[in-house]
C-alpha cells in the first residue's frame, strides 16, 4: 500500500480547497456551487475512507510516521461528518458576509485535511505539522469576520495558541532528546529500556505535551480563550472549533499518552492529572456557564465542562487491556456523540441567531412559536448535552462513567454525575426560555434548506444512536482494539 | 371455633344461616345502593327504601334472636380467609351468640323506628335523599360491627359507623358548627381508635390470630404475661372510650348534636356510642384477666357519669340535657364493665337505648314544634303536645330508675356490682342516680310545664331552614312522628321484665367462653334505696322548678363557681381546642416545623442553588477579556501540575 | 410482546399525534384516549394471564442490546407479582390523566404526546429488568415531565419545573454510580444475575452503594428531607400530571427500593432495616404535620403524599413478605387514591381557578357531585375502612410492628395527622356557608369526568373490599423475597 | 571550561523563559509576537542540541523538526501580523490589553 | 566540543544572544526591540553553527532574519497610529515570576539529568541528510508545510483587504 493511497482522504480534501480557490476564480458566476465542490471533496474522502475498511486494519507509511488503523479510519469519518455539518451550517452565514467565499471554503478544507492527518500522525513531528495545518488556518477563520470582535477573537486565539504550541513543542523537544526519536512507538521502547532515571524530565515534557493538547481540548487551566474566541468567532467557525479541534486533541491525546508515555511510571502520574484537570474542568465550566446571558459563551464554557467528560475517559485508560479499551473508547464514542450533539446545537443557533441578530440567551424567548423546527432542534441537542435519554449524549456519558468506574476512579463519576446536575440546571434554562418565553414577534421564519439539512442530519444521528447506540459503540471499540495490542 | 370444640358445655349451636346472618348486613346495603345510585332525587321513595331495608334486617334479627334463644345462646360462627399477605391472613365471617342477638335486635329495631320517624321530621329537607343513604349505611355498618367474628374486621366497621357520625353529624355542612361538630367527633374518635389499632397490631403480633374467640380464649388461659393483656386491654378501652365519649374523650358527643335529632337518636344515644360498651363486653375476658384494666375501666365510667352528670344539670339546651345524660349512662355502663357486670352493662346498654332514643325522638318533636331546643323558650308544651308529653316522661321515669320501669331493672344491676365491687363506685353511682332524675325532671318541667315562652321565631331568610309550621302555635307531631314514639315507649316500660336471672343473664353469658357469674341478682336494699335517690331528684326538681319553692337562680347564684366549671364543661373544650390544638400544637409545633420545612430543608436546596450562582459571578470576574491573563493561566497551569506530579510522587 | 407493546404503543401514539396536521390539533385528545384504552385492556390482560404462584419473572423478553465486550446491556424485560400491578396502576391513571386533560385546548398535540411518552417511560422502569434500560427509563420520564409542568402548569411552573428535574437528575445521580459499582462487581446489568451474585471486593463498600441507590429512590418516594421539590410540582402541575405525578411517578421510588436495594444487596438491607422504618416513620408524622399548615388544596395533597409514603418505607423497612406487600399495596392505594384526589381538585380548579383553601368553602351546595367526590377522596385518603388505603396501612403496621414497635406507634399517630388534616380541608372546601362567588359555576357534567370519577372511586373501593384480587399476585412474590432476605 | 549539553540547553532554557516573560507582559501584540519567535528559536535550539549530543538513531530528525518549526513560524507570523493589522483597522490599536470586546 | 575556540564561541554567543533578548524584553520602543530580536535570531544561528548544524542555521538566518523580523517591521509601520510603545501590561509582574519558576524547573531538570551523550558530532548530519530524510520519511509534513504557508498566505491576505476591495468582491 503506497503512501498515496493511504493519504487519499487528505489528498482529496486538500484538491478540493484547490478546486475551490480555482473554480471560483474561473467561474465567478457559480458561486453558489463552491460549496457544494467543498463537500464533493468531503465525500471522495469519506468514501475513500471507506474503502479501507473492507482491506487490512493496520498499516503504517513513511518510516511509521504515518499510520493507518481503525482509529484514524473512525476519527476521518468524524472529521469529514463535523466539516461537511459546518460547511452547510456556514452557507447562509457566507453569503451574507459578502466576503469572497472560496478562500472561506477552501481553508476549512485544509483545516479538516489537517485534522485528518492528525488522526493518523504517530510521530511528533506530523503530529506538530498537522497540529498547525489545522490550527493556522483557524486563527485565520476566528478572525474571519468583519467585526471588531471576530478579529479581537482571532488575534487572542492566535496569541495564546502560538504560546501553547510553544510550550508544547518544548516538551517535544524535551521527549526527543531523551529517546532520540520522535516517533511514538521507539518513544515508548527507549522510555521501557531505561527511561525511569529520565524521569523528572520526562514528567516536564509530559506536563508540556498536557498544557500543549489541553490548550486545544480546552480544560481548565488552559480554557480561558474559549468563551471569548466562541463569543467572538463567527458561529459556524465556533462550531467548528469546538468540536473539530477538540476531537483531533483528543485523538492525538490518546495516541502520545499511551502509545508513547504508557510506561506505568508516567500513565499513573497522568491519569491522576486528567482525572483532577477532569474534575476541576467539569466543576468550573458548569458553574461559569450558569450565569452566562450569551448563549455561544454559555456553549464556550459548557464545552470546557464536555472536555471534563471526554478526560474522565483519558483517565480511565492508564492501565492497557479492558481498561483502556473502555476508557478508550468511551472518549471516541463521546467525540462522536458530542459531535452530533454540540454541531446541532451550534447549527440551530447558527440559523436562530442569524435571524434575531443576537446571541443573547433572553432574545431566544418563545421560540418555539416562532420557528418550532429549530428550538425543537436546539432543545433536543442541549437534553443531549445534559445526558437525557433517548439521546446519544446518554450514552456516551453513561460510557465513559463507566470506564471511570472500573478503572476505579469512582469519586470522579460522582463529581461527574453531579455535574451533570448543574449542567442541567443551565442547558434546560434555555429550553425553559425558548419553550416558554414570549416571543418579541409573531412572526413564524423557516430554516434555510442547508441549515435544515444539518440540523435534520445531527439531531437524528442524536435520536437514532440515542435509540441503538451499538452502532457507534461497537466502531469505537473496534477503533481502540488496534492500540491496545 | 376451636374452642368450642374443647368446650362442651355450650354444646348448643345456632342453626340459623350464614346467609340469614349477611342478609340482615345485606338488606340496609342494598338500601343504600339504591338510593345513594337513583333514589337521591326522588325523596318520596327514598325514605320507604330505607325503612325496607332495615325493616327486613330487623325481621331477620328477630328470627335470629329467637334462633339463637332456642340455642341457650350458644355461638355460631361462619369464618373465610379474606385476603393474605406473608404471615398476615385476614378473615373474615360472622359469629352470632346471644350478645350480637340482643345488640342486632336493639340495632334494627331503634333504627327501624327512626326511619319511620325520620319521613316525618325530616319532610322537606333538600338533603332528604343523602339523609336515608346515610342512614342506611350507618345501619349496615353498626351491624356488621355487631355480626363480625374477629377484631380486624370490627375494626372496620367501627370506622366505617364513625364515617357514617361524621356524614351525619354535618348533614346540614352550610351550618359552621356543624362541620366544625362532625370534624371534631371524627378525630377525637380517631384518638381512641389509635388505641385500638395499636391493640390490634399487638393481638396478632403477640397472639398471631384476630378471632374473638381466639383472642378472648388467648387471655384467659393466662399463656400471655399479664402487663401484656393490659396494655392490650387498654388499648382496647381507649378505642372504646373515643367511640363511647367517656372522659377525656367526652368532648365530641354534645357538639355532635349538631346533627338532625333523629340522628343523635339511633347513633350519638342508642347504637354507636353504645359500641364502646359493646366491644369491651365483646372482649370481656380480657379484661377479666386483667384487673388493673378493669379498675380503669370502671373509675373512667365513673368520672365520666359523674362529670357528664353535673353539666347535664346546668343545660338549658333540651338536646344537651339529653347528650349529657347519654355520656353519663355511657359513663354508668362502663362503670358496671371494671367492677365486672358484664350482664348489668348490657342489659342497661339494652333498655337504655330504647328510652334514649325515646327522649331523643321527643326532644325532636318538640323541636319541631317550636324550631328550637332552647328550654327557656319553652314551657307548657304539655297541652299541645300530650303524646310527646307523655313518652317523654315515660322516657324519664325509665332514665331515673323508677319501678316498674326498664331503667329501675338495668341500673339497679349496675348499682349491685359496684356495691360489690367497691363501695365508692357505688356511692358514685348512687349520686348520678340522683342527679339523672333531677336533670331529667327539670328538663320535663321546664320544657312541658309552666306557660309557653313562644318558640324561637322561623327565619325566613335562610334559604336552609326548612322549617314548615309555626312556633308561636306549637302542636302535636304527625303519625309519623307519634307512632315510633308510641312503639319505644312499650320497651322502655317492659324491656326490664325479662326475667333477669334466668333468661337474659343466661342468654348473655353464653357469648363468654367461661361460665361464671358474671353479675348478680337482685336485691332488695339496693332496689329501694336507689329507687329512694331517684324519687328524691325529682322531686328536687319539683320543689325548684314547679313549686318554685327556691329561685333557680339564686342556686346558680350560691354556687356559682361550681356552675361556671359545670357550664364551660370543666374547662375541656378550651383546654383541648383552646390550648392544646389551637395553640400550642398548631400555632407552636406545626408551624416550626413548616418554618423549618420551609426555611432550613428547602432553604438548604435554593441555597446551594444561590451559592453556585454566586460562585459563578465570582468566577465570572477572572475573565477580564485580557489575552495576557489567560496565558498567565496555562503557564500557572505548567508549574502547578508539575508541582503537583512531583509533590505527590517524589522523584 | 405484551410488555413491549405497552412500552412502544404509547412511544408511537405519542409519534403519530405529533404528526398530526395543525387542523386536526384538537382531534388529538381522542388518538391519545384510543392509545390509553388499548394500553389498559392490554395491561388487565396481562394482569389475568399472569401466573402469581410460578416462580421469577413472566411475559420475559430477552435480547441483546448493546453488546460490546464489559459494557453488556440487555432489552430484558419482565414482570412480577411486584411490577404487574404497578404496571396496571400506570395504565390506569394514564387512561385517567388523558380523560381529565379533555378540556385542554392550548398545544394539545404536544400535551398528549408528553402525556403518553411519560406513560411510556414509566411502564419502561416498571419492566426493566436490565439495570441500564431501568436507568435510561428513569431518566426519559423527565423530559416530558419537565414540559408538562412548565407549559401547561400554573404559578411558579418553571421554578417547579425546574426544582423537579434537579432534584430527580440529583437523585439519579447517585443512583447511576451505584448502579455502575454495582452492575462492575457482578460483571452484568442483568437483574437476575445481580440478584443472584455475592458481592466480594466491591469498589465501595456495599453499604455505600446501598447509600447511593437509596437517595436516589428517596428523592423520588419522596422521603424527608429531599421532599420539597413535590409540593411545588404538585401545586403548579396541570391536573393530569399531578394524578401522574402522585400515582405513578413517585412509586418509582418505592418500587427502586424494593427492587434494587433490597433485593439486590439484602444484607446491607439488614443493616439499614431500622434505619428505614424509623425514616419511614418520621417521615409520615413530619408530612403529616406540616400537612396541617397548607393553605393551598395541592400542597396539601403532596404533603400528605409525602406522610403517606413514608409508610411504604415503612413497610419496607420490615423486610418481611407482610411488610412488603403492605407496602406494594400501599403504593397501589396510594396512586389510586391520591390520583382520584387531584382529579377532583383539578375538577374543582377548573371551576374556580383558586386552590387557596381561605377563598373557597360551601361548594356541596353549587358542586355536589364534586364535593361528594371530594369527601370520598379524604376519606379513602384519611384510611377509612373498606378503602384501599386502609388495607394497605395496616398491613404495613401489622408487618413493621413485631420488629419496630416504636416507629409504628409513632406512624400511627399519622392516622389521626390524617384525619385532622383531611376533614379540616373538607370543612373548609367543601363544607361551611355557600359562597355566592361561586354561584355560577357548574358542576361536574362531561361523561369524562363522570367516567374517571367513577372509575377511580371503584377501583378504591374494589381494593378495599376485595385486596385478595391485587394481594394475590403481589403476596408471592414478596414471600419470596422475604424468604431471600431471611437466608 | 568546555560547552557541554547542559550548557547549551540551560541557554535554550532561558531564551524559552524569556521569551515566556515577554509574551506574558508585553502590551503590543507584535510585542507578544516576538516572544513566541524567540520561544520557538529556544526550542530550536534545544532540538539542534539534542540532535547534536544525544545518542540517537536518527539523530537527523532533530534537524528535520526545526525546519518545521521555521516553516510554520514563518506561516504564523504572517497570520499574526495580518491579523494585528486587521485589528487595527477596527479598533486603532493592537494593545492586546485594551481587546477586551469579549469578556463576560 | 573540545578546544578554546568552540568555548569561547559558547561563551560569546550566549551573551549575545540572551543580553538581546533582555533587550527586546527592556525596549520600550517597539523598532528597538525588533533590531534586539533581530540581533537574538543571529545569536541563535550562531549557535547552530557551533552546533554543526549549518544547513540550519542558514535557513534561520533566511527565515527569521530575512523573512519574520521584515513581517515584523511591515506590520509595525502598517499600524501607525497604535504607538511604538513596548511597554507592559498590569500582569507583567506575574507573567515575569511564572516564567522565572518555569525556568527554575527547566533548569532543574535540565542539571538533574544524567544525559547520555556523544562527544563528536554525529555522521550523516549535513544537509544531503536532512534533504533525505525531508523527502522520504518526513515527505508528508514537508508536503503539508507548503500548503500551510499558502493558506497562511491566503488567508493573510483575505484579512488584510481594505475596505473598498471587499465592496469590489460584492459586486462581482
Amino acid at each position: 500500500m503506497n503512501g498515496i493511497d493511504v493519504l487519499g482522504p487528505q489528498i482529496s480534501v486538500l484538491v478540493a480547497a484547490g478546486v475551490v480557490l480555482v473554480a471560483d476564480a474561473l467561474f465567478p458566476g457559480q458561486r453558489r456551487l463552491l460549496p457544494f465542490l467543498a463537500l464533493a471533496g468531503l465525500l471522495t474522502a469519506a468514501l475513500w475512507t471507506t474503502s479501507w475498511v473492507g482491506r487490512g486494519d493496520y498499516q503504517t507509511v513513511f518510516d511509521g510516521t504515518i499510520v493507518l488503523d481503525r482509529y484514524a479510519v473512525f476519527f476521518q469519518y468524524v472529521f469529514a461528518g463535523v466539516t461537511a455539518t459546518v460547511i452547510l451550517a456556514s452557507i447562509d452565514w457566507v453569503n451574507r458576509e459578502g466576503r469572497r467565499q472560496s478562500e472561506y471554503y477552501a481553508l476549512v478544507l485544509t483545516v479538516c485535511a489537517g485534522l485528518m492527518l492528525l488522526a493518523g500522525a504517530r510521530d511528533l513531528i506530523t503530529i506538530f505539522i498537522a497540529l498547525e495545518l489545522s490550527s493556522i488556518p483557524q486563527y485565520i477563520l476566528a478572525g474571519w469576520g468583519k467585526d471588531a470582535k471576530s478579529s479581537e477573537a482571532g488575534l487572542k486565539y492566535l496569541l495564546l495558541g502560538a504560546v501553547a504550541s510553544s510550550l508544547l513543542l518544548y516538551g517535544m523537544a524535551l521527549l526527543y532528546g531523551v529517546t532520540g526519536t520522535t516517533i511514538l512507538p521507539e518513544i515508548a521502547a527507549a522510555i521501557e529500556a531505561g527511561g525511569e532515571s529520565y524521569r523528572a524530565l520526562l514528567v516536564v515534557a509530559m506536563t508540556l505535551l498536557i498544557a500543549g493538547f489541553g490548550f486545544k481540548m480546552a480544560v481548565v487551566p488552559f480554557q480561558m480563550w474559549v468563551p471569548d474566541v466562541y463569543q467572538g468567532a463567527p458561529t459556524p467557525v465556533a462550531a467548528f472549533l469546538s468540536v473539530g479541534s477538540k476531537a483531533a486533541a483528543f485523538a492525538v491525546a490518546i495516541r502520545v499518552f499511551f502509545e508513547a508515555l504508557g510506561a506505568d511510571f508516567l500513565s499513573s502520574d497522568w491519569s491522576m492529572i486528567f482525572a483532577v484537570i477532569a474534575a476541576v474542568s467539569m466543576t468550573l465550566g458548569n458553574l461559569m456557564a450558569i450565569v452566562q446571558s450569551d448563549i455561544k459563551r454559555m456553549l464556550g464554557y459548557s464545552s470546557v465542562a464536555q472536555a471534563g467528560n471526554f478526560l474522565v475517559g483519558l483517565a480511565a485508560i492508564s492501565v492497557a487491556g479492558e481498561e483502556f479499551i473502555l476508557g478508550a473508547s468511551g472518549i471516541l464514542l463521546f467525540v462522536a456523540a458530542y459531535a452530533f450533539t454540540n454541531l446541532g446545537a451550534f447549527v440551530a443557533v447558527i440559523a436562530i441567531s442569524q435571524r434575531i441578530n443576537s446571541d443573547r440567551i433572553a432574545d431566544y424567548a418563545g421560540m418555539w412559536k416562532t420557528s418550532p423546527f429549530l428550538a425543537l432542534g436546539l432543545a433536543f441537542c442541549l437534553v443531549s448535552l445534559t445526558g437525557i435519554p433517548p439521546t446519544v449524549g446518554f450514552w456516551a456519558k453513561l460510557y465513559v462513567f463507566n470506564a471511570a468506574v472500573r478503572a476505579d476512579l469512582v469519586w470522579l463519576v460522582v463529581i461527574g454525575v453531579l455535574n451533570s446536575v448543574v449542567s442541567a440546571y443551565y442547558y434546560l434554562g434555555v429550553v425553559r426560555v425558548m419553550f416558554l418565553g414570549e416571543p418579541g414577534t409573531e412572526q413564524r421564519f423557516r430554516a434555510s434548506p442547508s441549515i435544515a439539512v444539518a440540523l435534520t442530519a445531527t439531531a437524528a444521528g442524536v435520536l437514532l444512536f440515542g435509540i441503538l447506540p451499538m452502532p457507534l459503540m461497537s466502531a469505537a471499540r473496534d477503533a481502540v482494539e488496534v492500540l491496545a495490542r | 371455633m376451636l374452642f368450642l370444640a374443647a368446650e362442651p358445655s355450650a354444646a348448643l349451636t345456632p342453626t340459623i344461616d350464614q346467609a340469614v346472618l349477611w342478609a340482615i348486613m345485606g338488606c340496609p346495603l342494598a338500601a343504600w345502593g339504591l338510593i345513594a345510585l337513583y333514589l337521591r332525587k326522588l325523596p318520596a321513595i327514598a325514605g320507604y327504601a330505607a325503612i325496607l331495608g332495615i325493616g327486613a334486617a330487623m325481621l331477620l334479627s328477630y328470627v335470629t334472636l329467637f334462633n339463637v334463644i332456642d340455642a341457650s345462646g350458644g355461638v355460631a360462627q361462619y369464618t373465610r380467609e379474606w385476603f393474605t399477605a406473608g404471615d398476615l391472613t385476614v378473615p373474615i365471617g360472622v359469629r352470632v351468640d346471644g350478645l350480637t342477638a340482643v345488640m342486632l335486635v336493639v340495632v334494627t329495631t331503634v333504627a327501624f323506628l327512626v326511619q319511620v320517624y325520620s319521613t316525618g321530621y325530616m319532610q322537606g329537607d333538600p338533603g332528604y335523599g343523602r339523609y336515608f343513604a346515610h342512614m342506611c349505611l350507618f345501619t349496615t355498618s353498626m351491624l356488621g360491627l355487631v355480626l363480625a367474628d374477629n377484631l380486624f374486621q370490627m375494626f372496620i366497621f367501627w370506622e366505617l359507623v364513625g364515617l357514617c357520625s361524621y356524614l351525619l353529624i354535618g348533614f346540614w355542612f352550610h351550618k359552621p358548627s356543624a362541620a366544625a361538630a362532625a370534624k371534631k367527633a371524627f378525630i377525637v374518635t380517631r384518638i381512641g381508635d389509635l388505641g385500638l389499632l395499636a391493640a390490634l397490631l399487638l393481638v396478632w403480633t403477640r397472639a398471631g390470630t384476630f378471632d374473638v374467640t381466639a383472642i378472648q380464649e388467648w387471655a384467659a388461659s393466662g399463656e400471655a404475661k399479664s402487663a401484656l393483656v393490659t396494655l392490650f386491654a387498654l388499648g382496647l378501652f381507649a378505642g372504646a372510650a373515643g367511640k363511647s365519649a367517656q372522659f377525656p374523650l367526652h368532648v365530641w358527643l354534645p357538639d355532635a348534636m349538631e346533627g338532625p335529632t333523629p340522628v343523635s337518636a339511633l347513633i350519638h344515644a342508642a347504637t354507636m356510642v353504645a359500641a364502646g360498651v359493646y366491644l369491651v363486653a365483646r372482649f370481656f375476658p380480657v379484661f377479666e384477666a386483667s384487673p388493673d384494666a378493669a379498675d380503669v375501666v370502671a373509675w373512667v365510667g365513673a368520672i365520666t357519669a359523674i362529670l357528664a352528670a353535673t353539666m347535664a344539670l346546668v343545660q338549658t339546651d333540651l338536646k344537651r340535657v339529653l347528650a349529657y345524660s347519654t355520656v353519663s349512662q355511657l359513663g354508668y355502663m362502663m362503670l358496671s364493665l371494671g367492677a365486672l357486670g358484664y350482664v348489668a352493662a348490657i342489659f342497661h346498654l339494652f333498655t337504655h337505648a330504647f328510652f334514649k332514643a325515646l327522649l331523643f325522638l321527643g326532644s325532636g318533636s318538640v323541636n319541631h314544634a317550636t324550631n328550637t331546643f332552647d328550654m327557656q323558650k319553652m314551657g307548657g308544651l304539655r297541652k299541645h303536645m300530650p303524646v310527646t308529653y307523655w313518652t317523654f316522661v315515660i322516657g324519664s321515669l325509665s332514665l331515673a330508675g323508677i319501678f316498674p320501669l326498664a331503667g329501675f331493672w338495668s341500673k339497679d344491676e349496675i348499682l349491685l356490682d359496684a356495691w360489690r365491687h367497691d363501695r365508692a363506685l357505688w356511692a358514685i353511682g348512687a349520686v348520678v342516680a340522683f342527679m339523672t332524675a333531677f336533670y331529667m325532671f327539670r328538663a320535663i318541667f321546664l320544657t312541658f310545664h309552666g306557660t309557653y315562652r313562644g318558640g324561637e321565631p322561623v327565619d325566613h331568610h335562610d334559604p336552609d331552614n326548612h322549617f314548615h309550621g309555626d312556633p308561636a302555635h306549637p302542636h302535636e307531631s304527625p303519625w309519623a312522628m307519634k307512632a315510633p314514639l308510641l312503639a319505644l315507649a312499650i320497651p322502655s316500660i317492659a324491656a326490664g321484665w325479662f326475667a333477669y336471672d334466668h333468661m337474659f343473664k343466661d342468654f348473655i353469658e353464653a357469648a363468654l367462653p367461661h361460665e361464671g357469674h358474671h353479675g348478680s341478682s337482685f336485691e332488695i336494699g339496693i332496689a329501694v334505696s336507689s329507687t329512694i335517690i331517684a324519687l328524691a331528684g325529682i322531686g328536687t326538681a319539683y320543689v325548684i322548678y314547679i313549686r318554685r319553692w327556691v329561685d333557680s337562680s339564686s342556686i346558680r347564684a350560691t354556687f356559682a363557681p361550681f356552675a361556671l366549671v359545670f357550664e364551660r364543661k370543666y374547662f375541656l373544650d378550651d383546654l383541648y381546642e383552646g390550648l392544646f390544638v389551637r395553640n400550642i400544637f398548631y400555632r407552636g409545633w406545626c408551624r416550626l416545623l413548616e418554618t423549618v420545612d420551609r426555611r432550613i430543608v428547602d432553604g438548604v436546596v435554593n441555597g446551594i442553588g444561590q451559592v453556585g450562582r454566586a460562585a459563578s459571578s465570582r468566577l465570572r470576574a477572572v475573565q477580564v477579556g485580557e489575552v495576557q491573563s489567560y496565558g498567565l493561566g496555562v503557564a500557572a497551569g505548567v508549574i502547578i501540575i508539575f508541582l503537583a506530579v512531583i509533590v505527590a510522587n517524589p522523584l | 410482546m405484551e410488555l413491549s407493546a405497552l412500552i412502544f404503543l404509547p412511544a408511537i401514539a405519542a409519534a403519530v399525534i405529533l404528526l398530526l396536521p395543525q387542523r386536526m390539533e384538537q382531534q388529538a385528545k381522542w388518538v391519545a384516549f384510543a392509545t390509553a384504552v388499548v394500553m389498559f385492556a392490554l395491561s388487565i390482560g396481562t394482569f389475568f394471564r399472569f401466573d402469581p404462584d410460578a416462580p421469577g419473572y413472566q411475559f420475559v423478553e430477552r435480547r441483546s442490546w448493546v453488546d460490546i465486550g464489559a459494557f453488556n446491556l440487555q432489552y430484558f424485560v419482565g414482570v412480577d407479582g411486584l411490577s404487574l400491578p404497578l404496571v396496571v396502576l400506570t395504565t390506569c391513571l394514564t387512561l385517567a390523566s388523558v380523560l381529565v386533560s379533555f378540556s385542554i385546548t392550548h398545544r394539545p398535540r404536544a400535551y398528549f404526546a408528553c402525556l403518553l411518552i411519560l406513560a411510556s417511560s414509566v411502564i419502561g422502569v416498571f419492566v426493566s429488568l436490565d439495570l441500564m434500560l431501568f436507568f435510561l427509563f428513569w431518566e426519559l420520564e423527565l423530559f416530558p415531565m419537565y414540559l408538562l409542568i412548565s407549559i401547561w402548569g400554573s404559578g411558579r411552573k418553571e421554578y417547579s419545573a425546574t426544582k423537579f428535574v434537579l432534584y430527580t437528575i440529583a437523585g439519579s445521580a447517585f443512583m447511576l454510580v451505584g448502579i455502575l459499582v454495582l452492575a462492575f462487581a457482578a460483571r452484568t446489568f442483568d437483574m437476575e444475575q445481580l440478584a443472584a451474585a455475592e458481592f466480594r471486593d466491591t469498589l465501595l463498600p456495599l453499604g455505600w452503594v446501598f447509600f447511593l441507590l437509596f437517595v436516589g429512590f428517596a428523592v423520588k418516594l419522596p422521603i424527608v428531607p429531599l421532599h420539597t421539590w413535590l409540593p411545588d410540582a404538585h401545586s403548579d402541575a396541570p391536573t393530569a400530571v399531578s394524578v401522574m405525578l402522585a400515582g405513578v411517578l413517585l412509586k418509582m421510588g418505592g418500587y427502586g427500593i424494593i427492587r434494587l436495594c433490597v433485593t439486590l444487596m439484602p444484607e446491607v438491607a439488614h443493616d439499614w432495616d431500622a434505619w428505614m422504618a424509623g425514616i419511614g416513620a418520621f417521615s409520615v408524622l413530619y408530612g403529616g404535620f406540616i400537612t396541617l399548615r397548607q393553605t393551598d388544596v395541592k400542597r396539601l395533597i403532596a404533603y400528605s403524599s409525602v406522610s403517606h409514603m413514608g409508610l411504604v418505607l415503612l413497610g419496607i423497612g420490615a423486610l418481611g413478605a407482610t411488610g412488603l406487600t403492605g407496602a406494594t399495596y400501599q403504593m397501589l392505594a396510594h396512586g389510586l387514591i391520591t390520583g382520584l384526589m387531584f382529579v377532583m381538585i383539578g375538577l374543582m380548579y377548573e371551576r374556580t381557578h383558586t386552590r387557596d383553601i381561605a377563598r373557597l368553602g360551601g361548594l356541596a351546595r353549587q358542586m355536589p357531585l364534586i364535593a361528594t367526590g371530594m369527601v370520598f377522596a379524604g376519606m379513602a385518603s384519611l384510611g377509612l375502612p373498606a378503602l384501599a388505603g386502609f388495607i394497605a396501612e395496616v398491613t404495613v403496621f401489622l408487618g413493621a410492628f413485631q420488629q419496630f414497635e416504636w416507629a409504628v406507634l409513632a406512624a400511627i399517630t399519622g392516622v389521626v395527622l390524617s384525619a385532622g388534616y383531611i376533614l379540616w380541608m373538607l370543612q373548609r372546601v367543601v363544607f361551611g356557608p355557600v359562597r355566592h362567588e361561586w354561584d355560577g359555576l357548574t358542576d361536574q357534567r362531561h361523561w369524562w369526568e363522570h367516567a374517571v370519577v367513577a372509575g377511580l372511586a371503584g377501583l378504591v373501593i374494589l381494593l378495599g373490599v376485595y385486596p385478595a384480587l391485587l394481594m394475590d399476585v403481589i403476596e408471592p412474590a414478596m414471600t419470596t423475597l422475604a424468604a431471600r432476605l431471611q437466608a | 571550561m568546555t560547552p557541554g549539553i547542559e550548557h547549551f540547553l540551560t541557554v535554550g532554557a532561558l531564551l524559552f523563559c524569556l521569551g515566556l516573560a515577554i509574551s506574558l507582559s508585553k502590551r503590543n501584540a507584535i510585542g507578544v509576537l516576538m516572544g513566541v519567535e524567540l520561544m520557538l528559536n529556544a526550542v530550536n535550539l534545544t532540538l539542534i542540541t539534542f540532535s547534536r549530543f544525544a545518542a540517537s538513531p536518527n539523530p537527523v530528525s532533530g534537524h528535520t523538526f526545526v525546519v518545521f518549526i521555521l516553516t510554520v513560524a514563518a506561516a504564523e507570523a504572517a497570520v499574526a501580523l495580518a491579523l494585528a493589522v486587521a485589528v487595527y483597522r477596527n479598533r486603532e490599536t493592537i494593545d492586546v490589553d485594551r481587546l477586551n470586546l469579549l469578556r463576560s | 566540543m573540545e578546544g578554546f575556540g568552540p568555548s569561547l564561541a559558547f561563551w560569546v554567543l550566549s551573551a549575545l544572544t540572551l543580553i538581546a533578548a533582555g533587550g527586546v524584553m527592556v525596549s520600550r520602543n517597539l523598532l528597538h526591540a525588533v533590531l534586539f530580536l533581530i540581533l537574538t535570531f543571529v545569536g541563535v544561528a550562531g549557535f547552530f553553527v557551533l552546533l554543526s548544524a549549518d544547513f540550519i542555521a542558514m535557513a534561520q538566518v533566511i527565515i527569521y532574519v530575512g523573512a519574520i523580523a521584515v513581517l515584523v517591521l511591515f506590520a509595525i509601520l502598517l499600524t501607525p497610529r497604535s504607538g511604538r510603545d513596548n511597554g507592559e501590561t498590569r500582569w507583567a509582574l506575574p507573567g515575569i515570576l511564572l516564567a522565572v519558576c518555569l525556568a527554575a524547573i527547566f533548569l532543574f531538570v535540565v542539571h538533574d539529568t544524567a544525559w547520555d551523550t556523544v562527544g563528536d558530532a554525529p555522521a550523516g548530519l549535513d544537509a544531503r541528510a536532512l534533504g533525505t530524510a525531508l523527502l522520504t520519511t518526513w515527505v508528508v509534513p514537508f508536503e503539508i508545510a507548503s500548503v500551510l504557508l499558502t493558506a497562511a498566505l491566503v488567508g493573510a491576505i483575505m484579512l488584510t483587504r481594505s475596505p473598498e476591495e471587499e465592496a469590489e468582491d460584492a459586486l462581482v
